[in-house]
Parts: C-alpha cells; structure tokens; sequence
C-alpha cells in the first residue's frame, strides 16, 4: 500500500493539472490521440440487445464525429454496481457521461462528483430528474411510449376486454411510470379494457414465460398481455404460443426486433413498441460530444441523415428521440439488432 | 463368512418382510400430501388451475430444477454441495444455442453435447474438491463466479437469436408431449426413478449414503470415496446439461445471460424441502422431485391467485422452514422413542 | 530465515492476504505506469472505491460471526436482512420524519430481530443453518417487496443522508492524503472495531469460538451455547441493520431490493469471509483476515475496471473472484496437509 | 513347516514427528489367536491398521502365507481375506444394520444389491452374536454403542476371513457380550483363520489366545506363547520395569459427607445409586462399560435428567438442570470423552483452560486477558504439563498432556465436589501417574472426589473407597486394597455382599 499512497494526492487537480499519472492514463488509449473527446456511457445491464444496439449506435456516432466512445455495463442489472463503473470513468477523466440509472435517486450522488471531477454528466434512457445531469436524452416520451402501448394492445383486443402486464424488475423506474401512463389512458381511452394484474418476473425470460402462462390460466378470459421489458415481451408471446392461444390473447411489448421477429410473423405478438435503439445510441453519442464542446441544443438539432430535427425541450432539458416506433411483421426485417 | 458358517436359506417369510426402510419416506408422505392438498385447494379457487394449459407449463417449468435436483441430491447425499449449477447451467446453455443455431446442430447432437459439456464443468468441480481437500461450498462457490465468466465471455454481450425448433421434442406443442405431459418432464421421471434405483439398489449408491454418513469409515470399508465424489459431481453437471437444454426447449427463441440465474439456490431449496439431510447420509431424489413441484406450485398458485407476484417468495420461505421443520420434528421423535439422547 | 517466510506466507492466511493485496497494488500500479491502464491507479481512486468496500467488509465480518459460531453456520439472509430493514429506515426516516439517531436505533432494531428469527431456527429448533437462513432469505426478500409495493423510499430526507458517505479529508494529516468516504469512519471502522472487541476480549468471544470450535464439550465446559450461537445471528442481524442504513445513504434511497438484487449481498460477504481465512466449519476466523481480503478485492476489481475496456472489466472481476478464492482454498488445502494446519 | 498365514518385519511408521512404531515384527500363524497388548499410544492400533491396509508402513516389508504382500488399500486388505474391526466403530449411523455389515462387498445379483441374500446371512450372524434378528432392518443409529461394536464385528464375518483383526472388541461388551464373541472366535480359529487380538483386559487374555506380543513405545517387544507368561510378567514387559506396588491408602477427614446420592435413578440407566463422598475423600465408581456408571456421572452434573432418588450437596439436595447449573452449585466433572467433550482442538491452552472459567476472567463481559495468561500459567506449573508457551493449540499435544489441560479447566476454581470420569483413559503410564497424584493432591487439599471408572486398577490404586455398580446399581463397596479378583466378581455380578478386604495380590498396572 505505501507505494501507491506515497504518490502525492492530486484531490484538487481537476484535468487539466496535467499530473504524472494522468499522463500515464492517456497514453493507455493511444487511438485518443488529440482532441477526441471521451464519452462514457453506462447501461442498466450489459449483454442485452437493447443496450448493446445502443452501443453499435454509440460505436456508429464514434467513427461519423470523430470521438472515443466508451461503454461499460455492469453484469447485474443493480444499482450498486453501476456505480462502481461510473467511479472509474470518473478516474478515465472522460469528458461526458452518460447514463441510463437502474434506479435515479441511487446513481444522483455518484453523478454529483463526477460533475464535481468536471465532467459533463447526462442520462439517457432513464432520467435521474433530480441529479445533476444537464440533459436527458429521451428514447420517446414516458406519455408517448404508455400511449403507444396501451394504444397497440387496444386494438388487438378491440378495445374490451381483460388484460394484463409482466414487468420486469420491481423498482424499475421506467417501467413503472410506463405502467402508470398506461393505466391512465386505458381508463380513458378504452373503458372497455379491465388491466387485471401486474407481476414482476425480473430480468428473466423462463419466469416472464412461466408467470404470463400463470395469468392466462388465472383468467381464462384474458385476450391481453402486455411484455413491458425487452424480457419479458418474447416472453409473453412465446407463453401464448405454447398454450396454443395464438389469435385467443393478443400481446404486445417493448422487444427489441430481433428477439420478437418470429412472435411477430406468427402473430403470437401483434406489435412491438420501440424506438430506432441504434438511433438512440447516436443520439447519446452526438449529446455527449455537444456537452463535452460546450454546445448548447437549438429548438431542433440536424443530428445525422437519419435524425435531421431532433427536439430539445429546454424546461425539461429534454432531448426527444421521437415518438416510438410501431415494430410489426412488416417492417421488423429492418433492423438488425 | 460363507466359507466357515453354514448358511441358512433365507426363508421366504422373511425375505418376504421389509428388508429395507419402506421405499417412500415419511417426508415424502408429507410433502405428496401436502402438494395433493394444494393441488385440490388451488382448482377450486381458480378453476383454471387443473386444466392441463395450466399444468403443462407447470410440469415444464418443474423439470429442469428437478432433473438438476437430482443430481444435487446425490452431491449432497455424499456430504457435499454444489452452488455452481447456475454458473455451469449458463456455460452449457449458451454453447448449445449457439450450436443449435450457428452450426445447425440435430437434436441428439445438441443433447450430448450440452452433457458432455456439462459433466466436464463437473468433473472439474469434483477433481478439485476430491483431491484439493476443501470444502465443496467454498470450490463451487469459486467455480460459479469463474463459470460466470466464461459464458459472459461466449455470450460476448449478445443475446442468441433465432434458435431453431430442433429442441421442440422436449416441452412444445404437441409432439413435445406424450399423454399432454412434457417430455422434459417425462424424462425428468425416468432419470429420478433411474437414480432412485442406483441410490436405493445399487451397491455404487448406498456407497454414496455411507460416504456422507462417514467418509473416513467409507473409506476403511474400502470404498473410493474420491472416484464417488468426482463422479458424483460429474454426474450432476451432465444433469445440468439436460437442464440447460430443457430451459432453452421451453424458452423463446432468444436465450440472454439471464439463463441459470439464482438456480442454485432454487434447486437447493428443492432438495432440501424433500427431505435430504444437508449434513449428508441421508435423501431421496423422490422427495427432491416433490420439492421442486411445491416449489412451482406455490409460485404459480400465488400468481393465479392473483396476490401480488413479489409474495411467492414468501410463501417458498415458508415452505422450506414448515418441510424441514416437519422433518426435524420427526426425527426427534423418532429418536425419544428409541430413548436416545441427542 | 527464507524457509521461515515460506511457512508463514502459506500457512497464515493473514501474511498470505497482505502479500496478495501488495501484488495487486505493485502490479496495478506498474501497469498504470507502462500506460496500460485507462485512468490512474493512484490513492484518490483506491480511496473512492473503499465507499463499496464498507458495506461488503462488514457484511463479511457478520458472516464471520456465523460461520464461527459452528455446526455449519452460515447467513444466506444477510442481503435480504439488508433489503428489509432498509424498508424500515425508509419508513422510519423518510415516512414518519423520526430522528437520524432513532431511525437507525430502529433499523437496527430491527435487524437485529431479523437475525433473531435465524438464530431462533438454528439455535433452539436446530435447523441447519443453511436451510434455516436459505428460508428466511425468501421470506425476508419477499417481504421487502411488498410492504412499499417494490417502489424505493427516496424521499428528500433520506436522499440527503448521501452526506454521511461522502468522502472527507482527515483532519489534521489529511491534507496530503486522499479524502476518504466518511463511511470509511462512521461506519466500518466502528464495526471493524466492535467485532474484534467482541471477538477478541470478550467472554463473548470466547464462547463464540468455543461453541464454534467443539459445541459438546463447550456444553460440557458449562457455556449456555444455545444462547450464544442464537446471540452471534442476532449480532449478524444487527449489522445487516447498519448496512441497511449505509446503502441507504450511499445510494440515497431505501431500495427493497438493496440487498438483493442481482446476486445479492449474502454469496459475495460469504465468499469474502472464506477469502479471509474464515473456516467454513466453525471456530477459526479473524477480523483482521476478512478486511484485508475486502481491501484485496475492493481494488483488485477497481484496478480491473481500468485494466478492461466494455463490458470485459464487470466480466473479469468475476474471473479474480473465483481465481483467488479458488486458489486461496487450495493453498490452504495443501499447506494443511504439508504443515499440519493453518491458522 | 508351513508358512505363517501373516508375516510383518522391520515396520516403521511415522506421523509427522511421532514415531508411532519402530522396527516392528509380526508373525501371525494359522488358525490361532494372536494377542498384542502395550500401554495406551504404544503402537498397536497403528500396526494392524497397516496390515488393514489403511495406513501405509514407511519401511518393512509384509508376506502373506509365505508370499510378500502389498497393500494400497483396506480393499487390498480385504483380498487377502484381512478383515477388520477398528477400535472406534466405523459405521453408518443412516444406514441399516444389513447394510453396514456388507458395505463396500455387497453382494449382487445383476448389477442390483441382494437385498434378500445379504439379509439371509445376516440373520445368521446376528443369531451368531446372540443380537435379535429385528435388528437386521433397522438404522444403526438406533443402536446402543455396545450393539454397534457386535454390529463391526458381524460385519467383519461377513468378508471371507482368513484374518480377522479385533481392536478392542471387548472394552465396551458386557460380560455375556464377550463369552458370545469367544465362542465366535473359537469356531473360527477351529476353521483355520487367525485372529489378532487387541486388549487391555489382560485377564481375558489366558482364556482365549495362544500367543502374545507385547509392544512398548512402538516396538515389539516380544511374542510368547501365553502359557510361559503370567500377567503381571506381561504388565512389567509393557511397562518395562518392575511393577510398584500401588500407593499407600490416605486417611480420609471424618465429616459428614460434601455429595451424597440417595437412591439416585435415571430411567433406563440406572437406579438405586448410593453413594456418599465426603471432604478430603476419593471415591472410586467402578462398572464396567454399559453397567451405567458413565450415566451416573451426567446425572450428577446435570447433563441427564434424574428420574427417581435425591441428590444431596452439603445435606441440601440439589437439581443441576445444566453443566452451567451444576457448576454454579460447586461441582466440577471431567468428562470421558477428551476429544469429543473436553478439547477445543486448535484453540490454545489458555483459551481451553479459560473458556470454562470464564466469570472469574472477566469483568462485565470484558475478558481480563493478563488474567487468563497468568491462571494457564499457574496451571501448567501446577499440573506439571509439557509445553513451551500457553499459546500451543492442544490439538498438536499428546494425550496425556491435553488431558492435563481439560483437567486444569475444572481446577482453577478449587470445586468443593470434583467429578472425575475415567480420567486417564488414553493417557501414558508416566502421565497417569502425575494425574493420580494430582487427585490425591485434591483431595488432601480439601475436594471431594468421586472418580468414575471402567479401570480396575485405577480405581483400586486412587481410591479410599469403591463402590461396584452392577446392572446400574450400587452393588458392592470394597476398601483400599481390596483383590482385583474379588472386585471383579462383585462387578460381573458375581458376589453382591462382598464388604471385606482381601490381601491377595492384585494386579495394578
Ligand atoms: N493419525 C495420527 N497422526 C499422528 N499421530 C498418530 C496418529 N495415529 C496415532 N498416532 C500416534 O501414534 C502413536 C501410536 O498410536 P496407536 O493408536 O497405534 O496406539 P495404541 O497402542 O493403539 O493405543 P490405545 O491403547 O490407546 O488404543 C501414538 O503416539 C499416537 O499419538
Ligand atoms: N491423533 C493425532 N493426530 C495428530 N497428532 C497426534 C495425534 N495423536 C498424537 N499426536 C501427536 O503425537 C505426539 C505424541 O503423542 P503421545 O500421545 O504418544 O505422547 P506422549 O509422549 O505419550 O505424551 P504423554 O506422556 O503426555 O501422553 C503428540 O505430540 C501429538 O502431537
Ligand atoms: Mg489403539
Ligand atoms: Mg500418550
């Protein structure tokens, strides 16, 4: 221990101090070389389609702007281990970070120091609304995604009928405030429709499959299931293939393409509600290098070809993907994650 | 003995009487009744509940921690645990889809393969604990992080997508059933009634009772207690094998790193709630199938109940403090009547 | 003299844990050195990541308490310890607007109540210790979820408790030092310190180790070693407690799944106690062992972090878990044989 | 002339730094009983457990009927026909009688156990053995540790002896036990196979073998035809010296007495147990193993209940419901068991002498460390016990030794009443001496002790009075000096109203 802690403390030189060690660590990524800025992003959860789709984005966004993206995500989808990565990409003195919070209020203070470090912090994905990130970048509206939801599973079900939702994680903040909207606008919208139940079946596919077939047997009536987590939507269709009831329950889910692709074209999934996730990964890209630059958001951003008016509420400091996306048989072959 | 003692025939009348302790144990009793208790009280509540979509899915979701259970008994029989399953589970499953879906693999290939594959994470686990003279806790509780690793590493942060129907045989649609029961369960039974025979019948099984009765006397009595350890954890990785494969047969067409996540403990809970002794000597792979049935039928009775679904874990709580509790109970009285004292 | 330091280095896990934890230290920093690393493996960073380190070291040292206490003591509730009475402080200070101090008196409390029901099963109705607590860890999990309806407490007064963790200069001869998280002080070096109190220069301690070392003729020395095995659960629970109240600060919210999420608490504090020495079957263990083995992994996986880009860093800190546990337990395994046990 | 059936010479063995036997030879002919005897820690168990195959020689050499025999394995062993009964039985407490008496060498029919078989000759052997057949079904857990020792010994003639090795067979059997098992070993040795015969009873030994080797500290002694020795020839050739004559009896203080038990009962143990022990006396209990003097012991220190009779302190009767109770009440008791009762095996000396002294080592739940260093202290100089420092785990001492510190636990505090159960069992001659005379210390300083023993000689050497416990009664109490022989008797039920001192000369080895 005492050779580490002989080197004299460097608390109070935030970048730019240029001490030995901080040297040592650029020249650990020689392809950094210059001025590319370092934007880190940290996901729920490494290794599932959603996030590793906004990596290829991320990677995509690197080569057009000419920045080092980083990504990290830890191995559970848990508050605490997030933290740790986000600690060492403090210590990689990166230029923004990004994150997408397993749960906001845990990751605000964590996000204080490394604005504190100077970094520029932002959240993608997940909002953490009481941090002290500048910017959330919004995959869709929380309204927009419920709406959308609620909306899909309506008209599968022609609007009556009973239904119900297998979420994923219970303190999932996302999640739960989409379930909120949906409930709203259900109650609204389509008295007609009755939500019967919400279960949490974690991250895992088998027990989002096994609790959707539980519902269908609990409520032998039930036309509607809702797959509110890229999980738990195969999950679902896959538990209304295997009981036969193809055309009987209808369901619908935030999956990501690849993974609903064969519910889809069998029709056990009448549609899948998301959003370009490669896309949302350039966005998160292109915001980190614009808060890295100092650059402020206009009204409406030409952010690539692809994204040419991307919104920026500036009250909620709030970068708008666009509304979600309406994945079906017909166009899930686009995409390729 | 024969050589200087004159043997007498057995006289039927006493081959005829119990030569061994009653095939079915008492806690096997308990927990058949208790599970044909729940069985009764859940159709009537939710009518649903004995139609066979209900139980179908139920039997195929039972089987994988059940045939894993199997295994885990005999481990623990020997005095031995094994919390790496989860780990091994995600190594097999993950190479399989892989196979299934890159090389297009039949489905005897895939089944062996993911056997093989997961007797050799096995025999790793038994060569270390056999020969490297620590506990099995500690080496699997090593192995399961290291097991991590390695199928994150396969995963290589993607999902496996578009896993063809070669697995269908074991739970899906109708040529997956025989009689509208699940092959992986059907199987499930074959393997336990197969390992109920080795354990009860065989002289290799009762050498593993004796091994986790008294491993130094085991050996005295000339047994190899090493050769059983190392194959009794092989054995359970082959199981974990079959595991993998019956998850991904009753899975969607995706499998994520979530395969074999928290296994472990469900299959230990199987275990132990069907009355095996975790100090070993003693257990039935019969009680551990019934243990991991009560398992998945508390939890989807709680969901069909339509209590919230955060409670089944409650109810699993209560069921292994109540099954064991139930089995100490027993075996105090049964040692006050003999007048031993403890 | 060299043969000497083979001995000790092999057969006293301490000297075993520090030489591993300076190999770690060397070898990261030669690495940080060569470039190699993504950012600085310096004193500030290895300061920031002991934030981590006081949760898992004082979970380990209530694992200790347990596994001591003998006839296969272990807590697999721990985590879900920690998850229950977090709801509690949640409640206790972010819903009824109770004191600091008595929230924690509370949580504690109740923790301490949590471990009891553990000890109750194991001591007094002689369950298995694994079984016993592998029950309480569904119970105890499930309830955590259902008494806020799985939503977090992170309301204003508890997202402000994050100053409790923050990280501070040593007064004095701080200056020239790296801040350390105040946790560090508030919370795992009172813990450290009672547990070695207790453990060490207590009667307590004595009938700990005695019970855990041979519970018949502890019985027959005239120690009560119901009550002290039930005793040493209610003390793990107690510190769960303490852990409850440090999460809750340091992620600013009182989560019910603080303890349990992903692979919970309860498989890594056991997994860091056996590292420090801790014998699974009862009677030997030292405090000093079980910190050390949480410094060796807080900046092993630290320096991992900078050593692997993407998703490879989360990924091969689980690889040096199992490695070094592995390898510990073997070198332990063979210098039992060659130098008739280990202490 | 034949080939001897077992031939051992120049073995060695080592553990670690102990040499537990040096240069030792064997020969076993056939068709005979071949004793060996030797102090406790002389060898004995070691060497047959390297014939058993269980342990393997460092050197020498080994030949079965005249060809060199090696063994990597007790199945090695069993090859050879060598079948064994190991000193401590090596059972399975879940398993049934049946099994445990063919584990490892089921017998089989198409891959399954044959279950009828095995259970048609183990009738036999049960009938053998005089045990009821309903034994045969049931978990050796259930069975009395006497029952299990037949249980070893059914199992060792149920392999295809040619050798039948007994460890101690007879130190737990009653004496209707033992006449079964001669009988047994008779028919066997008619038959051609050779048995080898540890004992300590040495008055068994004219009765049943024909030849003895004696060893001492490791080393065979010598083999003798047991006609041309006399037993206290072979206890000189076990000790190695002449023997002393045992010590001179003390005059005990007259008062009234400190403990008195009153028709004292522990229901399927024993009943009607009188004794009385008064200030400055040691009482001797002496029964054989099961004759339910260990169980008097726990009763008297409250780790079995009572069911009938009193138990009197100072005249007041007492109910010590716990150790904790009976030691709050001024009664201390060395167990029998040292390993399993008395040692904490890798904690020090001064953790294992203090842990049962805990409130005088302390202050509010504080321990007062310089105090537990000084009284381990004072206790090793006391006790005379051999070791370097007070910081020595006990397991890495020998046996008299670690008995020594089990001792000094229940010593530090003077206890007005010291129970003693078989408190040299497994200690050398040189260490039992000192124990001796640490007891006779006790006493004149003031103790009242009662010294429960299956040792003959023990009792009769340290006490001022013993009383025989037969079928869990007091059946007869004998003065110092009394004849080993009519000790005995009274003990094997014999002669229940002997109360008179015979001069004859008693063996006390
Ligand atoms: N496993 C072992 N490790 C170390 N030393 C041992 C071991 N077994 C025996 N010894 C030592 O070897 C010596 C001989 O022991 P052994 O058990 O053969 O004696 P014994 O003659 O059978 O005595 P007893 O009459 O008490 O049974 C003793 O000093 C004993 O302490
Ligand atoms: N079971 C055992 N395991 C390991 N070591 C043992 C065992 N039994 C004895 N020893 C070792 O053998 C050594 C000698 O034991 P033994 O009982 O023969 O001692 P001793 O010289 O007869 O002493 P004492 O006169 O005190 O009985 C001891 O120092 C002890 O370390
Ligand atoms: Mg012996
Ligand atoms: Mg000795």
């Amino acid at each position: 221990a005492a050779i580490t802690l002989s080197g004299c403390s460097k608390k109070n030189d935030n970048g730019g101090g240029g001490s030995a060690s901080a040297a040592g660590g650029s020249t650990a990524a020689p392809a950094a070389g210059g001025g590319q800025k370092k934007i880190a992003f940290v996901p729920k959860l490494q290794g599932i389609p959603y996030f590793e789709a906004m990596n290829a984005g991320g990677k995509a966004a690197a080569g057009a702007l000419g920045i080092q993206w980083l990504y990290q995500g830890p191995t559970t989808a848990d508050a605490a281990a997030q933290t740790q990565i986000v600690r060492s990409y403090i210590q990689q003195k990166v230029d923004t970070l990004i994150v997408a919070p397993n749960d906001p209020n845990s990751m605000a203070p964590v996000l204080a120091q490394a604005k504190a470090a100077g970094i520029k912090v932002l959240t993608s994905d997940t909002d953490a609304p009481t941090s002290v990130r500048s910017t959330f970048v919004s995959q869709a509206s929380t309204d927009g995604i419920g709406t959308g939801l609620t909306d899909q599973m309506a008209t599968a079900m022609g609007k009556k009928g009973k239904y119900a939702i297998v979420s994923c994680g219970e303190t999932a903040e996302n999640l739960n405030s989409w379930i909120a909207v949906q409930k709203k606008v259900a109650a609204q919208k389509y008295p007609g429709m009755q939500l019967v139940s919400v279960v949490y079946a974690g991250e895992d596919q088998n027990k989002a499959t096994q609790m959707a077939t539980d519902l269908m047997n609990a409520h032998p009536d039930l036309t509607g299931l809702v797959g509110e987590c890229t999980s738990s939507a195969p999950g679902v269709a896959q538990a209304v293939k295997s009981a036969g009831k193809i055309g009987k329950v209808h369901t619908v889910g935030l999956g990501t393409p690849k993974s609903m692709a064969p519910y889809l074209k069998d029709g056990s999934s009448s549609a899948s509600i998301l959003w370009d996730v490669q896309n949302l990964g350039y966005l998160t890209a292109w915001a980190g290098l614009q808060a890295a630059s100092d650059k402020p958001f206009a009204a409406t951003n030409n952010v690539s070809s692809k994204m040419p008016a991307v919104k920026y509420d500036d009250a909620t400091k709030t970068l708008l993907l666009g509304p979600p996306l309406v994945i079906t048989k017909s166009n899930v072959d686009q995409f390729n994650y | 003995m024969t050589a200087q003692l004159e043997t007498r025939e057995p006289s039927t009348a006493k081959v005829a009487r119990r030569i061994l302790p009653s095939p079915v144990t008492g806690q096997e009793w308990v927990l058949g009744a208790v599970l044909v208790a729940l069985w009764v009280i859940l159709s009537f509540t939710t009518p649903a509940f004995a139609t066979s979509g209900s139980w179908q899915p139920l039997l195929a979701s039972v089987a994988p921690v059940a045939v894993m259970g199997v295994g885990m008994t005999a481990v623990i029989i020997t005095g031995g645990i094994d919390v790496s399953v989860g780990g091994a589970m995600m190594v097999t499953g993950v190479t399989t889809a892989k196979m299934l879906v890159d090389q297009d693999v039949s489905l005897p290939v895939a089944v062996l393969l993911a056997m093989a594959l997961g007797a050799v994470l096995g025999l790793v686990n038994g060569l270390l604990i056999a020969y490297g003279h620590v506990h099995a806790i500690i080496i699997t509780f090593g192995t399961a992080n290291v097991l991590q690793f390695v199928g994150r590493q396969i995963f290589n942060s993607q999902t496996v997508n578009g896993i063809p129907d070669t697995l269908d045989f074991f739970s899906r649609g109708e040529n997956g059933r025989t009689l509208g029961i699940p092959h992986s369960f059907v199987l499930t039974l074959v393997i336990a009634v197969l390992a109920w025979i080795y354990l009860r019948h065989m002289r290799g099984g009762r050498h593993l009772y004796a091994i986790g009765g008294d491993p130094l006397a085991a050996r005295l009595a000339g047994i190899r207690v090493q050769r059983y350890v190392v194959l009794t954890y092989a054995v359970t990785g082959l199981l974990v094998g079959l595991a993998a494969v019956f998850t991904i047969a009753s899975g969607t067409s995706t499998l994520d790193q979530s395969i074999g996540s928290g296994q472990e403990l469900a299959v230990i809970a199987a275990v132990v709630i069907g009355g095996t002794s975790i100090t070993g000597g003693r257990g039935s792979v019969l009680g551990t199938v019934l243990g991991a049935l009560l398992v998945q039928t508390v939890s989807s009775g709680v969901t069909q109940l339509g209590w919230p679904s955060q409670l089944s874990d409650f109810f699993v709580g209560l069921a292994i403090a109540i099954a064991v509790g139930a089995d100490l109970l027993r075996q105090r009285t049964r040692q006050q009547r003999t007048g031993q004292q403890p | 003299m060299a043969a000497r330091a083979v001995r000790a280095l092999l057969t006293q896990r301490i000297v075993l844990l520090a030489a591993l934890l300076v190999l770690v230290l060397v070898w990261m920093t030669l690495l940080d050195s060569g470039g190699y690393l993504t950012g600085a493996y310096d004193s500030d960073y290895l300061s920031a990541a002991l934030v981590d380190a006081v949760p898992m070291c004082m979970l380990a040292l209530a694992e200790l308490v347990v596994i001591v206490s003998g006839r296969g003591g272990i807590d697999l509730s721990i985590g879900a310890i920690v998850s229950l009475a977090g709801m509690v402080f949640g409640f206790a200070y972010g819903r009824w607007g109770w004191s600091l101090l008595a929230a924690i008196v509370l949580t504690v409390l109740a923790g301490a109540a949590l471990g009891a029901v553990n000890g109750l099963l194991v001591a007094y109705v002689r369950f298995p210790a694994l079984i016993a607590t592998l029950a309480t860890y569904y119970a105890y999990k499930s309830l955590a979820l259902v008494i806020t309806d799985s939503k977090p407490i992170s309301d204003t007064e508890v997202a402000e408790l994050y100053s409790i963790t923050r990280s501070v200069e040593i007064p004095v001869i701080g200056h020239d030092l790296p801040d350390v998280p105040l946790g560090v002080f508030t919370f795992l070096i009172p813990t450290v310190i009672v547990i070695w109190l207790l453990t060490a220069r207590t009667t307590f301690g004595r009938r700990l180790f005695a019970i855990g070392t041979n519970d018949v003729a502890a019985e027959w020395s005239g120690l009560d070693v119901r009550k002290t095995r039930f005793t040493s659960y209610l003390l793990a629970g107690a510190i769960a407690g303490l852990v409850a109240v440090y999460i809750s600060a340091q992620f600013a919210s009182a989560r019910p799944d603080a303890g349990t999420s992903g692979n919970g608490l309860a498989l890594p504090a056991i997994t860091i106690a056996v590292l420090g020495g801790v014998a699974i079957t009862g009677g030997i263990g030292r405090v000093s062992g079980v910190v050390l083995a949480t410094f060796l992994i807080t900046w092993l996986n630290a320096g991992i972090l900078l050593a692997f880009t993407g998703n490879d860093g989360t990924q091969y800190q689980l690889l040096a878990l199992g490695v070094v546990l592995i390898f510990a337990a073997l070198l332990n395994g063979v210098t039992q044989r060659r130098y008739g046990g280990s202490r | 002339m034949v080939d001897a059936r077992l031939e051992l010479r120049d073995i060695s063995k080592r553990y670690g730094g102990v040499r537990a036997i040096r240069h030792a030879d064997l020969v076993v002919e056939p068709g005979s009983v071949h004793a060996i005897v030797g102090e406790n820690g002389a060898g004995k168990s070691t060497l047959i457990k390297i014939v058993a195959g269980a342990e393997g020689a460092d050197t020498g050499s080994m030949a079965f009927e005249g060809a060199p025999m090696h063994l990597a394995s007790t199945q090695d062993a069993m090859a050879y026909g060598i079948q064994t009964v190991y000193q401590e039985p090596q059972l399975f407490a879940d398993l049934t009688v049946s099994e445990n008496i063919f584990i490892g060498r089921e017998l089989t029919q198409r891959g399954r156990v044959d279950w009828a078989e095995q259970h048609g000759q183990v009738l036999d052997l049960l009938e053998l053995l005089g045990l009821p057949e309903r034994y045969a079904t049931r978990p050796v857990r259930e069975l009395s540790i006497a029952e299990q020792q037949q249980v070893s010994i059914a199992k060792a003639l149920a392999g295809n002896a040619k050798v039948l090795i007994l460890d101690e067979p007879s130190a737990i059997l009653t004496d209707s036990e033992i006449e079964v098992l001669f009988g047994v070993v008779r028919r066997l040795t008619d038959s051609g196979v050779s048995v080898i015969y540890i004992s300590h009873r040495l008055d068994e030994l004219p009765r049943i073998c024909d030849r003895v080797t004696v060893m001492r500290d490791g080393r065979t002694v010598g083999t003798w035809p047991i006609t041309e020795l006399t037993i206290r020839q072979i206890v000189e050739l076990m000790v190695g010296g002449e023997l002393e004559d045992h010590t001179e009896a003390r005059t005990p203080q007259d008062s009234e007495p400190r403990l008195a038990l009153e028709n004292l009962a522990a229901a399927g143990h024993f009943s009607d147990v009188n004794v009385e022990v008064r200030p400055g006396e040691i009482v001797g209990l002496y029964g054989l193993v099961g004759s339910g003097v260990a169980e008097i012991a726990e009763v008297v220190y409250g780790m079995r209940d009572q069911t009938g009779g009193r138990i009197l302190l100072e005249g007041k009767p007492i109910h010590p419901r716990s150790p904790r109770a009976a030691q709050k009440l001024g009664i201390a008791l060395l167990p029998a068991n040292r390993k399993a009762q008395g040692m904490f095996a890798f904690q020090s000396i001064a953790f294992n002498i203090g842990v049962g002294n805990l409130s005088q080592l302390s202050r509010g739940g504080w321990m007062n460390r310089g105090k537990e260093t000084s009284v381990a202290k004072n206790m090793i100089d006391r006790l005379a016990i051999k070791t370097p420092t007070e910081q020595v785990p006990v397991s890495a001492m020998s046996g008299g030794n670690a008995q020594k510190v089990v001792l000094a636990r229940q010593l530090v505090e003077r206890p007005p009443v010291l129970v003693l159960a078989e408190p040299t069992q497994g200690v050398d001659v040189g260490a039992k001496e000192e124990i001796h005379r640490i007891i006779a210390q006790l006493a004149d300083d003031g103790t009242a002790v009662l010294v429960v023993t299956s040792d003959l000689s023990e009792a009769l050497r340290i006490s001022d009075r013993i009383h025989v416990v037969v079928a869990g009664t007091t059946a007869a109490e004998f003065a110092p000096g009394a004849s080993q022989a009519d000790v005995l008797a009274a003990a094997a039920g014999a002669d229940a109203d002997a109360r008179h001192a015979s001069t004859e000369d008693g063996v006390s080895a």
